[in-house]
C-alpha cells in the first residue's frame, strides 16, 4: 500500500506525456502507408529471385530448343567383310588346323610380333559361317559358332578368315562442282537410300538413285541453300540425324562429332565426383560442426570458424591444381599406378575438402541455435555427451543441417574448375573412380573456352547440358526441401 | 587450301594447250593481255602504267599470278593498290625481279620475245615498309580476344606496346577461337580476333552481315609435337601407320609394336575444332576423325596444359599438341620423331589474327597497333614458343594492314 | 481485497461465443464471458483447455501465429475487436500483455521500459525518463534498479525482477487492460508473492486478466474466475480435443459453491 | 539381484562413456583433418610464392661502372643518360628503345592532362614550360619531330644520340634513369625458380644444378609477393608481373555485388520470414510466397557457371546500353564491364544471403516479437527494433560466406567475359576488368618459368584480402553474437 502511495506521486508527468501522445488515438484502423510500401518493396526483393530463375530457364531453354531441333551430321558407316590381315606384318590370317562343326576353338599360328586383328565381340566369317569372337590370342580364338542365322560347318585347314569391319563412307573419286554422280569407297553404296541427304564439307546433296554394284550415287547438288563445290577423293561423307530427347537422356556415349549425344558419360562423371565429394565433406564437415558447437571453447571456435570460412574463398582453380599436383600423386602412391593422372576420385576428394567449410559453418550455426534447455534436459536424463548430441541436438538442428548438405551438394554438382582441371577431359562412361571422366560442368567449360564455332550443334549442346544441370539441382532441391519440411514438422 | 590449289592445277592444265598456241613471237605485255587467266594482273599493270616495262628490253622473267591468286587479296586491298601507284609498282616489280618463293607454278613457262612468263598460284609481295608507330602518340582503347594459343604472343606484344609508351587501354582475352569470332563477327565488340584456325563460313557471313570485311593476318606458325612421358624409353620413333594405330585402335602399346610393353595406352589430344586436331586428322587419318574420337581412354582438351599434365602423369600416355607447349615442358615430356623426323619448325598450324578495315578506319589505334605488331612480331614470336611466319605470309599481312590503314 | 473500487469509465470486455482454431485444430470452443473493468479475472483449468488461447485472442496476438483464426466476437468499448475496422496495433497498446516466461528485450532496463513510449513517438528524453521512472515504480522495481538503468541489460535481472520489468514495460504505454499469461509460473514463491501484491496494487487502475495453473493464486488475487476444461470426442478413430468454458463467476463463489461437478472436482484436486 | 543391476548399469555406463569419448576423438579428428587439408594447401601456396630463383643479367652491372669506378647507383643523371644513349637499340638486340626513352621523357616533363594525340604537335618549348633545363635548339621542334632520332639510330647519327642523352640528363630524375638502366640494359632474366621447401632443404643440390646449367646466373632468394607486385599491372614477364588491376577489379566487383545483393537479400529474407507467413494473406499471395521460397532454395543450388550464362545473356547482351555505360554517357565498347560482372555475382550470392538471413531471422525467439507486439508496436517497428538487431550476427555469417564465394568464383566471370590481359585500372563501373581468380587461373595455366609462383603470390593476396574482409565482419559478428548469446 505504501508503495502504491509513492507511485501516485510520480505518476503525474507520465500521465501528462502519454495523454499527449495518445490523444486522438482510437481503436479505428489506421492507414500505415509506410508499412504497406515497405512490405511491397520487400515483396519485390523476393520477386527478383523469380526473375533469376525465369532468366535462366529462358536462356537455357531457348538454346536447348535449338539443340534439339538442330540436325547433327554424322559420318556414314557401313559394314564390310575383309580378309583378316596382321597389320604390322601384312600377313593374312587363315586356319592353322581344320575345324569341325562343334569345336569352339579356332586355332591360328601367328608370328610373335603380330598384332592381333581380332578383338572380343567381333564378328568373323569363315566359308560362309559367321562366328563371334569370345576371346582372342595369337594361338587361336574362342568363338561362338553359327551366329547371325548362319550354320555351324566344318572348315578345312588354311581356310582364310574374314572379319567384319565398320568403315566410314568416303568419297571414292574427286568430284567436280557440276558432277551429279558421285563415286563412293568400295561397298559403301549400300549405306544409302533414295532421298537421303548427304553432307560433304559444307555442301548438302540429295540422293536420287543408288547404284550398289558400281558404288555410285546419282545426287542433286547444292541442296538446302548450300553451294555445289569441288570435293576431292577421300572426303568423309555425313548423313543427318536430329537429336532426340530420348537419345539425349539415355545414351551412354557423348561424341557430337560422331552423332553420339547421350548425356550419361557426363552425368555419370558428375554423380561420381559429387558422391566422393559428399563422402568426404558430409562426415568431416558435420564432425567439425559438432566439435565446434558442442566441444570447443568459445576461444577455439572464434579462431577456427574464421579460418574455415577463409577456405571457402580459395578460388576453386587452386583446389583444382591441388587435386592434380598433390592428391593424385598421393593416391598413386597409396593405391598404385592404376590411378590415372586425371581421375574422378581425386577430383571428388578435393572437392570434398572444398565443401567442408561450407557444410561445417552452416551446420554449426544450426547446432548453435538449438536451445540449451534441450541439451540440459537430455543430460538430466542421464545421457552422455555423445547421446545428447545424437538424440537431442542433431534431430533438433536437422533442418539447418539439411540446408548445409543441400548447399554442399549443389556446390559439388556445379563445381567447375576442380573437375575441369583434375577429373578428366574426355567423355568417358566408366564407374571406375580411378579413371578420368568428364563432368557436365567440365564439358561446358572446356567446349565454351575452345575453338568451337557458335550455333553448331556442339555449341548448343552446352545449353542442353546446362538446362539438365539446372533441372537436376531443381529436382534434388525439391526432394530435399520436402525432407527438411517433414523433419521440421516432426520436431 | 589443298582443294584450292588442285583447282588451280586443273584450270592451268586445261588452259595449257590454249596458251601454247598463243605463244609465238609476242612481248610479255602482249602475252599477259591475251591470257584470260591474267585479267587482274593486266588491270593492275595498266593501272600502274607498267605496260611499257613489260614490253621493253629483255630478258625479263614475269611471275604472273593467275586471277585466282588474287582471291587471297580482299577487294579493299586491291582498291588500295590501285590508289597507291607507288606501292602497286613495287608489287608488280616484285613479280619481275623476285623469285618464286611461296608460290607454285601452275603451268610450264611460256617464252616471249623479251623474256619468260611463268604462271603462278600466289602473289609475290615485296616487304612493304610499315608505317612507323610511336606508341606514346596512340590513344583510344584496343580490344583483342580469341584463341588461347595466340594469347601468349599477343599478350607479349601488348605488354611491349604499353612499355614503350602506349597509355590507352588494351585488353587481350584468351577465350578460344570460336568465342573470339563470336565477339568479333556476331557481336562486333572486339577489334582484333585471335585465332588458331581459319574463319568458318558461318562466321564470315556474320562478319559481313555487320559490315566487317574481315581479313587474316598471319603472325606465326606452330609445329605439331607428338609427345610421350619422359619415362617412356621404348617409343623412340613412330611410323605414320603406327601413329594412326596408337591414336585409334591400339589398346596397349604392344598392339602398336609387339616389342613394346602390354600396357594400356592413354591418349591426350586437342579439342576437335582446333587447328592442331584438324591437321592431325588430315595427315594421319586421311580426314576421318571417327577412329580417333572413338578410341578408348582419350581425353580432349582445348587447354594445352591439361594435355601436358595428362601425358606427364602416366608413363604410358601419349599426346600431341603445339610445339610451343612441348618446348615449354621439355623437362617433363619427350617428343617422338615421326618417320625419323623430329618435330621442329615444320609449319602445321598457322597463328592468325583477324581484323577488319571498317574497324580500323573507325579506330585508327587498331591499325597502329597492328602495324606495331607486325614490326616487332618476329622478335617476340620465339619467346612465345612459335616459329616465325614465312616471309611470304608476313608480306601478305603487311600489305593487308597497310591497305586497311590506308598507309 | 473485498473493498469496492471506484466505478470505471472503461467498458466491459465481452467475449461472445468465441472459438479459437489453429489450422484444423480447435483449441477452445464457444466461450462467452464478460470481464469486468478494474477487477482481476483469473482463467483456470488443466493444460490444453484453451485458457491461454482465449487470453491471446483478446489482444489479437494470435494473428501472428500462422494458421490461427478466431470465430465469434469480443466486444470492447463499442467495437468488435475482430472487426476489420479495428486496428490491432492500437488494440495491443491498450490491452497489454505479460508473458509466462519473462521476455525482456536484449537491451538496457531503461530501453526496455522506454520501448513502448518510443513506439508512440515520444522522443523527449526528460519525458521518457519520467515515464520509465514511474512505470518502474508502479512495477515496484524502481528501488532495485535505479542505479543500473542504463548499465544493466534486462536479461541480467533475476527472474522475478525480469517479470516485473515486463510489467513495467507494459505499464509504460498506459494500457487499459493487462493480460497475464501465467506470469508467476517461472518464479520462486517470494517473487510470486511480490507479483501478486503488485497485481492487487495495479487493479485500482487497470483491468487484469490472468491465466494461472495455481488455484491458490487465483483464490488469492482474483475477483472473478473462469474455469475451462477439456472436452474429448472420438471421430473416425481420431481423438479430438478442445477446451470449453465450464463455469464463470465471482472467485469466492466459484471456489466455495461451484455450480458444476467438474469445477468442484478440479478445485479439490480430483480429476475425472 | 540389486548388485547385478548395479554392476550391469555401471558396465553399460562405462561403455557409454567410452563411446562418448571415442566420438569426441572422432570429432576432433574431423577438425584435425580439415585443418590438415588447409595447412597442406596453404603450405603448397607458400611453397610456391617464395623460393630461390636463378637470374641472369643480360648486361653485367659491373661493366657499367663509371671510369672512376662508381657503380650505377652512384652515378648521376647525366652519366646514366649516357649509358642509355650507349645502349640505344643495337642491331637485333632489344636494349633501350627510343620509344622507352621518349615515354620516360614524356612522363617526366610533358604528360600533362593533354591527350596523346595532342602531344604530337606540342613543341618542346611548350611541353617543358619555362624553367626546365633543355637545349634551346630543341625549343621549336614538336614532340613528334623529337622522336625522329629514332631514324638517327638507323643512320648511326652520333649527334642525335648525344642530343637525346642531353635532354634526358637535364630533365629526368636520376631514380627514373636508374630504373631504366636496370630494366632495359641490365635486364634481369629469370632462368629457373625453385620452391621454398626445396630452397631451404636442398640448397646444395640447387647450387650444383645452377652451377652446371647456368654458370653465368646468380642465385637469390625471392619473395614473389612484394610491394611492386601489388603496384604494377600484369605483364608477360613473370618477374615484372603484378596484380594491381586485378585487385582493383575484384574490389569494384565486390562492392557492386554486395551493394546490390545485400539490400535485396535481406529484404527478401525479411519478407519471407516476417510477412509471407501472415495468416490473413490472400491465397494467391500465399502461393506466390511459397513459390518464392522454393525458388530461392533452388537458386542456391544452381551451378555458378549457369549464372555466368545468365549474366552473359541478360547483363552483357540484353542490358548492354545500361551495362556498357551508354545510358550514363560513357563510351563503352560492350557490356563486358565490372557492372555486368558485379550484377552477375550479385545474383549468384543472392540466394546464399537470403537463406542465411532467413535462418538468422527464424532463430530470433518468438517471445521477443510477442513482447514487442504486446506493447503496440507495428510489424515494421518490431522487425526494425527487435528482430533485425538480434538476427544480425547470423546475417553477417551469410554475408561472409557470400563474400568468400564471390571473391573466389572463376567460372561465371570467364563466361561473362573478364579480360585476360589488361593494364589500365578500372575507374568506373563501366570499365573493362579482370579479377584475381581469373589471373590465378591464367597464370597457373601458363607453363613459362615463374608464372606458377606469380599465381601463388596472387592466391596469398586473395586470401589476405578475404581475411581482412572476413575479419571485420567476424569482429562485428562476434560482438553482436556475444551479446545475443548472453541474452538468449
Amino acid at each position: 500500500m505504501a508503495q502504491y502511495q509513492a507511485v501516485q506521486r510520480s505518476g503525474a508527468e507520465k500521465a501528462a506525456t502519454l495523454e499527449r501522445a495518445l490523444r486522438q488515438r482510437s481503436l479505428r484502423r489506421r492507414a500505415r502507408p509506410v508499412e504497406s510500401i515497405v512490405r511491397f518493396l520487400l515483396l519485390l526483393c523476393g520477386l527478383v529471385s523469380i526473375l533469376s530463375t525465369v532468366g535462366i530457364l529462358v536462356t537455357l531453354g531457348e538454346n536447348s530448343l535449338l539443340f534439339f531441333s538442330q540436325r547433327s551430321w554424322q559420318q556414314v558407316k557401313y559394314d564390310t567383310v575383309e580378309r583378316a590381315v596382321v597389320v604390322n606384318l601384312g600377313q593374312e590370317v587363315s586356319l592353322a588346323a581344320a575345324l569341325d562343326a562343334q569345336n569352339s576353338y579356332l586355332s591360328l599360328e601367328l608370328d610373335e610380333r603380330a598384332t592381333l586383328p581380332f578383338s572380343e565381340g567381333q564378328l568373323i566369317e569363315l566359308g560362309g559361317e559367321r562366328m563371334r569372337v569370345m576371346a582372342a590370342s595369337r594361338d587361336g580364338l574362342e568363338v561362338e559358332r553359327g551366329v547371325n542365322a548362319s550354320q555351324a560347318l566344318a572348315h578345312p585347314v588354311d581356310t582364310p578368315v574374314f572379319v567384319h569391319n565398320e568403315r566410314t563412307v568416303l568419297l571414292g573419286a574427286d568430284l567436280r562442282a557440276d558432277d551429279t554422280v558421285i563415286h563412293l569407297s568400295e561397298g559403301a553404296a549400300a549405306a544409302f537410300q533414295i532421298d537421303d541427304l548427304i553432307q560433304a564439307d559444307e555442301e548438302v546433296m540429295r540422293v536420287l538413285q543408288v547404284e550398289p554394284v558400281s558404288d555410285m550415287l546419282a545426287v542433286r547438288r547444292g541442296e538446302e541453300g548450300s553451294n555445289p563445290a569441288r570435293h576431292s577423293a577421300g572426303l568423309p561423307l555425313f548423313s543427318p540425324s536430329a537429336v532426340t530427347l530420348g537419345e539425349f537422356l539415355t545414351g551412354t556415349r557423348w561424341n557430337p562429332q560422331l552423332g553420339h549425344l547421350g548425356i550419361w558419360p557426363l552425368l555419370n562423371a558428375t554423380l561420381m565426383t559429387t558422391f566422393f565429394a559428399l563422402l568426404t565433406a558430409l562426415p568431416v564437415g558435420l564432425g567439425v560442426a559438432i566439435y565446434l558447437s558442442e566441444y570447443a571453447s568459445a576461444r577455439v571456435r572464434s579462431l577456427v570458424k574464421p579460418v574455415l570460412e577463409l577456405l571457402v574463398g580459395v578460388p576453386t582453380v587452386v583446389f583444382g591444381y591441388f587435386a592434380l599436383t598433390w592428391m593424385t600423386p598421393l593416391l598413386q602412391q597409396i593405391i598404385g599406378p592404376q590411378v590415372k593422372q586425371f581421375n574422378t576420385l581425386s577430383a571428388g576428394l578435393v572437392m570434398g575438402i572444398m565443401i567442408v567449410p561450407t557444410i561445417a559453418s552452416i551446420s554449426e550455426d544450426a547446432l548453435g541455435a538449438v536451445p540449451r534447455a534441450l541439451r540440459e534436459a537430455s543430460y538430466a536424463l542421464g545421457a552422455t555427451r555423445q547421446e545428447t548430441i545424437r538424440r537431442a541436438v542433431l534431430p533438433a538442428a536437422v533442418s539447418g543441417i539439411m540446408a548445409a548438405f543441400l548447399l554442399g551438394i549443389s556446390r559439388a554438382v556445379g563445381e567447375t574448375m576442380i573437375v575441369a582441371l583434375a577429373a578428366g577431359a574426355g567423355p568417358n562412361f566408366t564407374f571406375n573412380p580411378l579413371e578420368g571422366a568428364e563432368t557436365m560442368t567440365g564439358h561446358i567449360v572446356r567446349i565454351s573456352g575452345g575453338d568451337i564455332s557458335y550455333n553448331t550443334i556442339d555449341y548448343n549442346s552446352l545449353f542442353a547440358i546446362g538446362l539438365l544441370l539446372f533441372l537436376l539441382t531443381l529436382a534434388f532441391n525439391v526432394v530435399s526441401g520436402a525432407i527438411t519440411r517433414r523433419y521440421r514438422e516432426a520436431t | 587450301m589443298m582443294n584450292f590449289r588442285t583447282i588451280l592445277y586443273l584450270v592451268a592444265v586445261l588452259a595449257l594447250p590454249f596458251a601454247i598456241v598463243q605463244a609465238d613471237s609476242h612481248t610479255l605485255a602482249e602475252l599477259v593481255a591475251e591470257n584470260e587467266q591474267l585479267t587482274t594482273l593486266q588491270m593492275l599493270v595498266d593501272s600502274a602504267g607498267m605496260g611499257d616495262a613489260l614490253a621493253g628490253e629483255g630478258p625479263l622473267t614475269l611471275y604472273a599470278p593467275v586471277d585466282e591468286a588474287f582471291a587471297a587479296l580482299p577487294d579493299f586491298a586491291v582498291d588500295w593498290l590501285l590508289n597507291n601507284p607507288d606501292r602497286l609498282a613495287a608489287v608488280i616489280n616484285q613479280h619481275l625481279t623476285g623469285d618464286m618463293t611461296g608460290a607454285n607454278a601452275v603451268a610450264d613457262p611460256l617464252d616471249a620475245d623479251n623474256g619468260t612468263l611463268q604462271l603462278i598460284d600466289a602473289l609475290l609481295l615485296p616487304e612493304l615498309e610499315l608505317t612507323e608507330v610511336i606508341p606514346a602518340f596512340v590513344e583510344g582503347d584496343i580490344i583483342a580476344a580469341g584463341s588461347s594459343t595466340v594469347f601468349p604472343l599477343s599478350d607479349a606484344i601488348a605488354t611491349r606496346f604499353r612499355d614503350e609508351g602506349y597509355a590507352g587501354n588494351i585488353t587481350v582475352d584468351s577465350i578460344g577461337s570460336g568465342a573470339g569470332f563470336e565477339r568479333f563477327c556476331a557481336e562486333g565488340v572486339t577489334d582484333i580476333s585471335n585465332a588458331s584456325r581459319g574463319i568458318k563460313d558461318a562466321e564470315l557471313e556474320n562478319c559481313h552481315s555487320i559490315g566487317r570485311s574481315v581479313f587474316p593476318i598471319r603472325v606465326g606458325t606452330d609445329a605439331l609435337a607428338v609427345v610421350i612421358n619422359s619415362a617412356n624409353d621404348f617409343a623412340d620413333n613412330l611410323t605414320l601407320e603406327e601413329l594412326a594405330r596408337l591414336f585409334s585402335t591400339a589398346n596397349t602399346w604392344q598392339d602398336v609394336n609387339a616389342d613394346w610393353p602390354a600396357e594400356p595406352v592413354e591418349r591426350f589430344i586437342p579439342g576437335t575444332d582446333s587447328g592442331t586436331f584438324d591437321y592431325f586428322v588430315e595427315e594421319v587419318f586421311d580426314k576421318d576423325q571417327a577412329p580417333m574420337l572413338d578410341a578408348a581412354r582419350t581425353s580432349l582438351s582445348e587447354d594445352d596444359n591439361v594435355l601436358v599434365n595428362g601425358v606427364s602423369g602416366n608413363p604410358y600416355a601419349v599426346g600431341f599438341f603445339g610445339y610451343a607447349y612441348f618446348e615449354a615442358n621439355r623437362d617433363i615430356l619427350k617428343a617422338v620423331p615421326i618417320e625419323d623426323v623430329a618435330p621442329a619448325g615444320s609449319s602445321v598450324d598457322d597463328v592468325f589474327m583477324y581484323a577488319a578495315p571498317e574497324t580500323i578506319s573507325e579506330k585508327p589505334q587498331v591499325g597502329e597497333f597492328l602495324n606495331y605488331y607486325l614490326a616487332v612480331v618476329n622478335e617476340e614470336v620465339e619467346a612465345a614458343g612459335y616459329f616465325p611466319a614465312d616471309a611470304a605470309g608476313l608480306n601478305v599481312a603487311r600489305l593487308l594492314v597497310a591497305a586497311a590503314t590506308g598507309g | 481485497m473485498s473493498e469496492t473500487p471506484k466505478q470505471s469509465v472503461q467498458d466491459k470486455l465481452e467475449i461472445d461465443a468465441m472459438s479459437v482454431w489453429y489450422g484444423e485444430t480447435c483449441a477452445v470452443r464457444s466461450v462467452t464471458l464478460a470481464i469486468n473493468p478494474r477487477r482481476i479475472t483469473a482463467f483456470i483449468g488443466p493444460s490444453g483447455c484453451g485458457k491461454s488461447s482465449v487470453l491471446r485472442a483478446i489482444n489479437r496476438l494470435n494473428d501472428l501465429v500462422p494458421g490461427a483464426h478466431v470465430h465469434g466476437k469480443i466486444n470492447y468499448q463499442g467495437h468488435n475487436l475482430y472487426d476489420e475496422q479495428v486496428d490491432p496495433v492500437e488494440l495491443r497498446r491498450r490491452i497489454g500483455m505479460v508473458f509466462q516466461k519473462p521476455n525482456p528485450f536484449p537491451k538496457s532496463i531503461y530501453d526496455n521500459v522506454a520501448y513502448g513510449p518510443r513506439l508512440l513517438g515520444i522522443r523527449d528524453r526528460k519525458s521518457l525518463t519520467a515515464i520509465v521512472e514511474h512505470s518502474l515504480q508502479q512495477a515496484a522495481l524502481w528501488d532495485e534498479v535505479r542505479n543500473d538503468l542504463h548499465k544493466k541489460s534486462g536479461l541480467e535481472l533475476s527472474g522475478g525482477q525480469q517479470q516485473r520489468l515486463c510489467i513495467a514495460r507494459a505499464l509504460a504505454v498506459e494500457p487499459e487492460v493487462i493480460l497475464m499469461d501465467e506470469p508467476c509460473s517461472a518464479l520462486d514463491p517470494i517473487a510470486t508473492q511480490s507479483i501478486e501484491a503488485l497485481m492487487r496494487d495495479l487493479v485500482h487502475d487497470y483491468t487484469i486478466v490472468i491465466v494461472t495453473h495455481n488455484m491458490q493464486q487465483a483464490l488469492r488475487v482474483s475477483d472473478y474466475t473462469a474455469f475451462f476444461n477439456i472436452r474429448k470426442r472420438e471421430q473416425d478413430g481420431v481423438e479430438l480435443r478442445w477446451g470449453e468454458l465450464v463455469e464463470f463467476g465471482a472467485t469466492k463463489q466459484l471456489f466455495e459453491e461451484p455450480q458444476h461437478q467438474e469445477t468442484a472436482d478440479y478445485i479439490s484436486g480430483r480429476f475425472g | 539381484m540389486a548388485t547385478v543391476t548395479q554392476q550391469g548399469n555401471r558396465g553399460s555406463l562405462t561403455r557409454r562413456q567410452r563411446i562418448s569419448r571415442l566420438w569426441s576423438r572422432v570429432y576432433q579428428a574431423c577438425v584435425g583433418l580439415a585443418a590438415l587439408a588447409l595447412v597442406i594447401l596453404l603450405l603448397k601456396i607458400v611453397d610456391d610464392a617464395f623460393g630461390t630463383v636463378a637470374v641472369v643479367n643480360v648486361v653485367d652491372p659491373a661493366s657499367l661502372v663509371s671510369q672512376d669506378g662508381r657503380s650505377i647507383e652512384q652515378q648521376n643523371a647525366e652519366e646514366l643518360a649516357g649509358l642509355a644513349r650507349d645502349y640505344l637499340d643495337e642491331e637485333g638486340r632489344h636494349f633501350v628503345s627510343t620509344d622507352r626513352l621518349f615515354t620516360l621523357f614524356l612522363d617526366e616533363v610533358a604528360r600533362t592532362e593533354l591527350p596523346s594525340s595532342a602531344l604530337r604537335n606540342l613543341t618542346v618549348g611548350q611541353a617543358l614550360f619555362s624553367g626546365q633545363n633543355f637545349p634551346q635548339k630543341w625549343a621549336d621542334r614538336t614532340l613528334f619531330e623529337l622522336r625522329l632520332p629514332d631514324v638517327a639510330r638507323v643512320e648511326r647519327d652520333a649527334r642525335a644520340r648525344a642530343d637525346i642523352a642531353l635532354l634526358l640528363a637535364g630533365n629526368v630524375e636520376q631514380g627514373r634513369l636508374l630504373e631504366l638502366v636496370y630494366n632495359d640494359i641490365v635486364q634481369v632474366e629469370l632462368l629457373e625458380s625453385w620452391n621454398l621447401i626445396d630452397s631451404l632443404t636442398r640448397q646444395d643440390e640447387i647450387r650444383a644444378r645452377a652451377a652446371r646449367d647456368f654458370p653465368q646466373a646468380t642465385l637469390e632468394f625471392r619473395s614473389w609477393l612484394n610491394a611492386d607486385f601489388l603496384r604494377t599491372p600484369g605483364s608477360s614477364q613473370a618477374l615484372t608481373s603484378g596484380i594491381r588491376v586485378a585487385l582493383l577489379g575484384t574490389l569494384w566487383m565486390l562492392v557492386i555485388a554486395i551493394g546490390v545483393s545485400l539490400p535485396l537479400g535481406l529484404g527478401a529474407a525479411i519478407y519471407l520470414e516476417e510477412y509471407a507467413r501472415h495468416a490473413n494473406n490472400h491465397r494467391l499471395l500465399r502461393l506466390l510466397n511459397g513459390f518464392i521460397e522454393t525458388n530461392i532454395r533452388n537458386l542456391a543450388g544452381v551451378p555458378s557457371i549457369i549464372y555466368g550464362i545468365l549474366g552473359l545473356t541478360v547483363f552483357v547482351r540484353a542490358m548492354e546500353p545500361l551495362t556498357s555505360g551508354q545510358l550514363a554517357g560513357v563510351a563503352g565498347a560492350d557490356g563486358r564491364t565490372i557492372l555486368s560482372a558485379g550484377l552477375t555475382m550479385a545474383l549468384l550470392i543472392l540466394p546464399i544471403i537470403i537463406i542465411n538471413a532467413q535462418e538468422a531471422i527464424r532463430a530470433v525467439p518468438q517471445s521477443l516479437r510477442e513482447g514487442s507486439y504486446g506493447l503496440g508496436a507495428t510489424q515494421l517497428q518490431t522487425i526494425a527494433r527487435q528482430v533485425l538487431p538480434v538476427a544480425l550476427p547470423g546475417m553477417l555469417t551469410g554475408v561472409i560466406l557470400s563474400v568468400s564465394r564471390a571473391i573466389g568464383e572463376t567460372a561465371p566471370l570467364v563466361v561473362v567475359g573478364a579480360a585476360t590481359t589488361i593494364f589500365v585500372d578500372p575507374d568506373s563501373p563501366f570499365s573493362r576488368f579482370t579479377v584475381l581468380p581469373i589471373q590465378i587461373y591464367r597464370w597457373t595455366a601458363d607453363p613459362r618459368e615463374g608464372f606458377q609462383d606469380v599465381a601463388a603470390a596472387t592466391i596469398i593476396v586473395l586470401l589476405l584480402l578475404l581475411l581482412s574482409l572476413n575479419a571485420s565482419a567476424i569482429i562485428l559478428r562476434n560482438r553482436y553474437s556475444a551479446r545475443a548469446r548472453r541474452t538468449l
